[in-house]
C-alpha cells in the first residue's frame, strides 16, 4: 500500500499495465516526454521508450482513428485525448468505428483492446471548455464501455480492468480530483469489476446514485440529511455502459427512493436512462418520483460555475423534497 | 531534451513571393500507352507470367461480377451494388504487388484487390446476401466485405475513417517488426475528409509503414473533383506532409504495379508513408442507386472508355504471347456462368439466426442484451408470420 | 394546395425560403447541379445560381464549420449532411461551436441562423450506416434545437420554421418516407410551431408518444389496441429540443399511461428523457410504468432489420402488458 | 454540363518518380536583419509614421499586459492566462494590414490584433475577470475575448475549429460583395486538426477572401513542430490545396505587414484565400498553467529572445527618426500604472447576476430554462451565504 492521489494512481496502474504486456502502448498529445498536460503518463516515455509512449499531432479524430487501427492490429493502445471537452472532434471515430467494429465484422475484426482516456467535469473554474461531462453522449452507443472512477483505488484498479477488457472503454477522470483525492493504494496489480456498481454505504430510506467526483458530493448530502433522521444509501455507479441495473433496482426497492446526481446537463444526461429503467424496474415500489439533481440545460458557465453545479446543498433539498413527497 | 529548430531548413528570400501551385508540378508514371505498348523511356516492372495472368484474371472477374451484381440488382435480387469497372488496373496491380501478410484497408470499390487475393465467388455473395455463411454476419449492406484469413479489413461505410485507422495498423505492424505493410485505398472525394489529415500527417510524423492508394477518379458520386479541391489532385498534398508521393495512371497495370511495389519497398526499408495517387476515371454509376447522366456527358464517358485497363494489358499480354483471345473468351464466359450460379445458390441461404442479432456487440453480451433478446425471441414466438426470415429457428443450434 | 411527396415539401420549402430572403443559401454533398443524392434540392441551383446552391467538398465537419462561419456572419445557411450517420464527423462544430456560439459571446455573436438538414432513420435495408436516429446525440445539447416532421405537410411547414428561427436547428428527414409520405400541402407560405407537439388522436387509456417515421407505427398499434376495446390518444413530439413536456404530461395526466417508440437504441435514447420527467411530473397518475418501444441495443443491423425495428406489434404487446399492468 | 478532364494539366513521366519534400523549397520573406536594418533586396512596404507608431504601441502594450497579467495569475487574482510575447509582430503587423471592417476570427494568443483594434485595458480586464461589464457575459475562461464592435469573433477554445468557419464568414462577405476579408489566425499544432484541411480546401475550392494567418511559433504545449508534423512547415501545405501561399518572418514587423498586405490585396481582387505562414516563436509559457523548463532549454529560448520583434522594430523606427528612447520609457511606464490601476478597480466588479445563466442559451429561454432559474434563485435565496457573487442580487434591475 502507498498513498497516492488519483493522478499517481493512474501513472501507476499505466506502469502495471505496461510492465507487463509489451503490446500496450500510451499517447496522446504531450504524452511523450512531457508526461501529459496533467502528468499521468510522467516518466513512461524515458521508462518504455519512444515507441511505447509517445506525442501525437494535435488531432483527436486522428489519435482515435490511430488507436483503432492499432488496436486492430493487436495492439493494446491506451489513447489519451488531452481534455473531456475535446473528444467531440474524434466522436465519429468512436460512435461509428470504435463501437462497431467488431459487430460490423461479424466478430472477425475488433478493437476490444482499445482504452480511451480522458479527464472530464467541472468545479475547477474552466468554463465552457474545460468543465463538461460527456459521458451520456457515448451512453448512447452500443459496443462501448464506459467507465469512472470516484478515487485512487478505483481509479487504478479500474483502469487495469479497462485496459485489459477486450471491449473498447472509455475511461473518464474526475479531473477536479486528480490531485484532491488521495488515499492508499496497493502497489501490486489488482483490478476491479467493470459493469458492476458499488454500494458505499448501506441505508434505507432513499437511494443516492452518483460516479465520479459527484461521489463527495452524495455523502456530503447524505451526512447532512442523516442528521434530520434520514438513512441515505449512497451508491457509486462507476460502469455507466453497461450499468448495473441490478444494484440500483434492488437498492430502490428497499429504499422506495432514487436520487442521481451528476454534473452534466439534465435533458439527456444519463440520469435520464437510468430514472427511465428503475421506474419500470421499481414502479411498484417507489414512493416518490425519482429526483434528478444535475447541471442546468445551458453550456458550461465560467462567473456562475458554483451556481450552476449540482452540489451538496441542492441535493440534500431534493433528498428532502422526495422524503416529504 | 534537444535543440530543435523549426526554422533550420527554412531559406530566405526578401520580395514578398507568392507561392502558387505552379512551383509542383507532379507527373503521372506511364508505362504502357494506352494501346498497350510499353513506352520506350520506361523500365517495366519484373511480372512474371504467373502474376500477369492472375492480374488479368482478377480484373476480368471483378468486370464480370459487376455485370451480374448490377443485373442481380435491377432484378431486385440484391438491394444494392457498387461497381469497380474502369478501375481495374488500379485496385489490382496494386494488391499484386503487396505481400499477402500485407493488411489491405479499402474503402468499397476495390473488390479488384480482394478477387486478387483469392475472395470466392461464394464469399462474394455471402457478403451480398447477408447470410449466414458471411463470416461478416450480415450486418452490413452488400458489398462491404471483409475477410480476416486475406488480411482484408472489413469495409465501413464512412469515408476516410480507415486512413489514420491505417497509419495505427502499420504502427503496429512496425512495432512487431514483421515485414509487412498496410494499404489504405480511398477515393479523391475521401481524400477532402478531416481523418485524410490526420492520417497522413500522423504516419509522416509517427513513421508508419503505410501505402496510401488514392483512386483519384474524377467523380465523389456527382462531384467532380473540380468541385472536390483547387489543387494538383491529391499527389501534391503529400508534398505537404513530408510524404513521399508516387502520381500513377491508374489504367496502366505496369505502372500501377511498379508504384506499388516501389512504394512498398520505400516503406519497408525506410519505414515511412508513402502516398500513390492513381488517375482514373470511374466508368460505372457511383452505385446502383446512381444515375450518372444527370451529371456527365456520354462522350466524357467514352472518352474514358476507350482507356480500358483491361483492354490495355490484354495488349500487352499478347505481345508477350501470354493471350489468347478465345481461351480467353471460354474463360470470361465460366466466369459468367459461376457468378450466376453461384448467385442461385447463395441467395437461398438463410439469414443468420435471431440469436446472432445480439452477438459481437461486445466480446459477451451484458445482461440488458440477454434480456432484449430474450424478449425479441418470445415476441417472434407470438407472430411467426411477420418475421419469416428468423422465425423458423428460434432455437438456434 | 397540391399533392407533394415529402421530398418535394422539402425542395418546395426551400424554394419557398430562398426567394423570400436572398441570405438563405443551400449546400452540402452533392446538393448543387446533383439536387442532392435524395433529389431534396432539386432545381435549385438552377433558379437561385451557383453562389447560393453548390456543392461542397466531401466533408462534414468542413460543411458544418463552413455553415458555421457563413451564420455567423449573417447569412441563413441550410446545409445538407448526406446520411445522419455521417453527422458525426461535424458533431464538434455542431457540438461545442454552433450550440455554444451565442451563449460563449454573450449573445454579441450567434448562429442562429443556421439550418443543418439531414435524412435519418431506418427501413430502407440500410444497414449500419444508412439507418441511424441519431437524435438523442444531440438532445444533451443545450442550444440547439432538433424538429422531426412525420408528413409533407409538416416537413413544409416546420421546415420554413426552422429556416427563419433564430437558433441553429437540426432538421431530421425521416427518409423511409421521402418518397412514401404524399399528401396535399400549401404552396403558400406557412409555418408550424417548433417547440410544440401535436394531439394527432385524442384517447383515454394510454398516450403513445413518437416522431417522423414512427408514427405511423404507434398509428397501426392504436389501431390495433382499438380492436381490444382500448382507446389511444396519440402525440407527435415534432420538436425533440427543447420538447413539449406539458402536452405529453397533460395527456398523460388523463389516460395514467405512457407508451415512447423510437427507432434509435433504447440505453440513453430520448425516450429515457420523457420517461425521466413525466414519471416526475406525473407520479401520482401513472397506472402502469413508461413503456419503451424502441431500437435493440446493437449497432443497427441488416439482415435483422425487421426483427430489429420498433414496430406496431411490438408497440401493440406493450400497449397490452401496460394496460394489464 | 461541361467536360471537366482532372487529367487536363497532369504531365506525364515514364520512369517512377518519387517525389520528396527536396522539390519544394518555400523561403521566408524577411525584409528588416535582425539588428533592423533593411535588407538591401527588400522593397519596404509603404508604412505611414502613425501607422508604424500605433504597431510599436500595441506590441509593447500587449507585452506590458502579459507581464502584468502573468504576476496577477501568480498572486490568485486571476485564474489564467496566457501570453502573446515574442509574437507582437506577427499577431499587430498583420492586424495593422487590415481593414476595420474585416473580421478577425483569432485562436487565442493574437491580443496584438485586438490591441491594435482598440480594445481597451478596461475591456481586457473585464473579460479575465468574467464580470458583468464584459459583453461576452462572464461565460468563458480568461483570455477569450470577443467584440463585435471591433469585429473581432469571440474566441472558442476548441482548436481548429475557426478554420472553416473563417471560410465560411469570407463566403458570406463575398456574397454580400463588400470590399472585406476575414483573417484566420492559428497555430502550427492546431494545423494537425481536421478543421484545418477543411476549411483550407473549402476556401480554395468555393474561392472564399479569407487569409489564413499560421503563427508557427515551433511548439503546441510541449509539443515541438518536429513533432507535429514531418513536412516543410504548414506553407507547404498551401500548394496541395491549390492556396497561395507566404511564408514569412514573424519576428519582422515589416515583413509580416508586407505579407499581409499582398495577401488582402490577393484575397479581394482575385476573390480566394491565401495562406501566411509566419516563422516565430513563442517565448511565454504555453500559459500559466505550463512550465517550459520540462521541454526545452534555456539556450534555445534565449537565442529566440534575441530576436526579439519589438526591438527589431524599435530599430528600424530609431533610424526613420521616429523613436525616442526616453519618450518610449515614460509611455511604457504608463501603460504599467493604467494595467494595474485598472486591474485593481476591474477586479471589484461584480459578476453578472444569476438571470444572466440561462440567457443566450437561446434568443429567448424556453420553458425548461425558466424553471431551471426559478428553482436555482429560490435554492440561493434559501442559502445566500452559499452563493455569495449573486445572492446579493437575485432580484435584477
Ligand atoms: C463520411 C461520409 N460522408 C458521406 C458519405 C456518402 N458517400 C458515399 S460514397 C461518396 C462519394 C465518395 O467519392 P470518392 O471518395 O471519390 O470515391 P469513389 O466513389 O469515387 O470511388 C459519398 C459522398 C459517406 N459514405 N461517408
Ligand atoms: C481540440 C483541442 N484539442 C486540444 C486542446 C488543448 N490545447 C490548448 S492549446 C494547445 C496547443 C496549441 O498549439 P498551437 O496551435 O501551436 O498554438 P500556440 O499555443 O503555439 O500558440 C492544446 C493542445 C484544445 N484547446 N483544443
Ligand atoms: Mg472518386
Ligand atoms: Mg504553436
Amino acid at each position: 500500500m502507498a498513498k497516492m492521489n488519483l493522478l499517481q494512481a493512474i501513472n501507476n496502474a499505466l506502469i502495471t499495465a505496461m510492465e507487463e504486456n509489451e503490446k500496450v502502448m500510451v499517447f496522446g498529445e504531450d504524452v511523450g516526454h512531457f508526461g501529459g498536460v496533467f502528468r499521468a503518463t510522467s516518466n513512461l516515455q524515458e521508462k518504455f521508450g519512444k515507441g511505447r509512449c509517445f506525442n501525437t499531432p494535435l488531432t483527436e479524430q486522428g489519435i482515435i482513428g490511430f488507436a483503432n487501427g492499432l488496436a486492430a492490429q493487436g495492439s493494446s493502445p491506451v489513447a489519451e485525448i488531452q481534455f473531456g471537452d475535446y473528444i467531440f472532434p474524434a466522436f465519429d471515430q468512436i460512435v461509428n468505428e470504435t463501437a462497431k467494429w467488431r459487430y460490423r465484422s461479424g466478430g472477425q475484426f475488433s478493437v476490444g483492446t482499445l482504452t480511451i482516456r480522458t479527464p472530464y467535469g467541472g468545479g475547477i473554474a474552466g468554463g465552457h471548455y474545460h468543465s463538461q461531462s460527456p459521458e451520456a453522449y457515448f451512453a448512447h452507443t452500443p459496443g462501448m464501455k464506459i467507465v469512472i472512477p470516484r478515487n485512487p483505488y478505483q481509479a487504478k484498479g479500474l483502469l487495469l480492468a479497462s485496459i485489459r477488457d477486450d471491449n473498447p472503454v472509455l475511461f473518464m477522470e474526475p479531473k477536479k480530483l486528480y490531485r484532491a483525492s488521495v488515499g492508499e493504494v496497493p502497489e501490486d496489480d489488482y483490478e476491479l469489476p467493470i459493469g458492476k456498481a458499488e454500494v458505499i454505504k448501506e441505508g434505507k430510506d432513499i437511494t443516492l446514485l452518483a460516479w465520479g467526483a459527484q461521489i463527495e458530493i452524495i455523502e456530503k448530502a447524505a451526512e447532512m440529511a442523516e442528521k434530520d433522521g434520514v438513512s441515505a444509501e449512497i451508491i457509486d455507479l462507476r460502469s455507466i455502459l453497461p450499468w448495473d441495473a441490478d444494484t440500483v433496482a434492488e437498492s430502490v426497492m428497499k429504499t422506495g427512493r432514487l436520487l442521481i446526481n451528476h454534473e452534466a446537463p439534465l435533458t439527456g444526461g444519463f440520469a435520464s436512462e437510468i430514472a427511465a429503467t428503475i421506474q419500470e424496474r421499481c414502479f411498484l415500489y417507489l414512493e416518490a418520483p425519482i429526483s434528478r439533481v444535475c447541471g442546468l440545460d445551458t453550456p458550461y458557465p465560467l462567473a456562475h460555475e458554483k451556481e450552476y453545479m449540482p452540489d451538496h446543498l441542492k441535493t440534500y433539498e431534493a433528498i428532502k423534497r422526495t422524503l416529504q413527497y | 531534451m534537444h535543440d530543435r529548430n523549426h526554422l533550420a531548413n527554412v531559406g530566405m528570400t526578401h520580395e514578398v513571393n507568392v507561392i502558387t501551385n505552379g512551383l509542383l508540378d507532379i507527373p503521372m508514371l506511364q508505362m504502357l500507352a494506352e494501346d498497350g505498348t510499353p513506352h520506350k523511356e520506361a523500365t517495366l516492372p519484373e511480372l512474371d507470367e504467373k502474376t500477369a495472368k492472375d492480374i488479368l484474371h482478377a480484373m476480368q472477374y471483378v468486370r464480370v461480377l459487376d455485370e451480374r451484381m448490377i443485373g442481380a440488382q435491377r432484378q431486385g435480387r440484391i438491394s444494392f451494388y457498387l461497381a469497380c469497372t474502369g478501375e481495374e488496373a488500379a485496385t489490382t496491380a496494386s494488391a499484386a504487388a503487396l505481400k499477402p501478410q500485407d493488411m489491405i484497408m479499402s474503402q468499397y470499390r476495390e473488390q479488384g484487390a480482394l478477387a486478387y487475393r483469392g475472395y470466392t465467388t461464394e464469399q462474394f455473395m455471402n457478403q451480398m446476401f447477408s447470410n449466414e455463411k458471411d463470416p461478416n454476419k450480415g450486418r452490413q449492406m452488400p458489398i462491404h466485405y471483409g475477410d480476416k484469413a486475406l488480411n482484408f479489413m472489413t469495409i465501413s461505410s464512412p469515408l476516410g475513417t480507415q486512413i489514420p485507422q491505417a497509419s495505427g495498423y502499420a504502427y503496429g505492424q512496425k512495432m512487431e517488426g514483421t515485414d509487412a505493410v498496410t494499404i489504405c485505398y480511398f477515393g479523391e472525394g475521401a481524400a477532402s475528409e478531416g481523418d485524410f489529415h490526420a492520417g497522413l500527417n500522423m504516419a509522416a510524423v509517427l513513421n508508419c509503414p503505410v501505402i496510401f492508394f488514392c483512386r483519384n477518379n474524377g467523380y465523389a458520386i456527382s462531384t467532380p473533383a473540380s468541385e472536390q479541391f483547387a489543387g494538383d489532385g491529391i499527389a501534391s498534398r503529400g508534398i505537404g506532409y513530408g510524404v513521399k508521393t508516387i502520381r500513377v495512371d491508374g489504367n496502366d497495370v505496369m505502372a500501377v504495379y511498379a508504384a506499388t511495389q516501389t512504394a512498398r519497398e520505400i516503406a519497408v526499408k525506410e519505414q515511412c508513408p508513402v502516398l500513390i495517387e492513381a488517375m482514373t476515371y470511374r466508368l460505372a454509376a457511383h452505385s446502383t442507386s446512381d444515375d450518372p447522366t444527370g451529371y456527365r456527358s456520354r462522350e466524357e464517358e467514352e472518352k474514358w472508355r476507350a482507356k480500358d485497363p483491361i483492354a490495355r494489358m490484354k495488349a500487352w499480354m499478347t505481345a508477350q504471347g501470354w493471350f489468347d483471345e478465345e481461351a480467353n473468351a471460354k474463360v470470361v464466359e465460366k466466369m459468367r456462368e459461376d457468378v450466376l450460379n453461384e448467385l442461385k445458390r447463395v441467395e437461398k441461404v438463410d439469414v443468420p439466426v435471431i440469436d446472432e442479432i445480439i452477438e459481437d456487440v461486445y466480446d459477451t453480451p451484458p445482461w440488458h442484451l440477454k434480456a432484449q433478446l430474450k424478449e425479441l425471441k418470445e415476441h417472434i414466438s407470438k407472430y411467426p408470420e411477420h418475421y419469416p426470415k428468423t422465425s423458423g429457428r428460434l432455437n438456434r443450434g
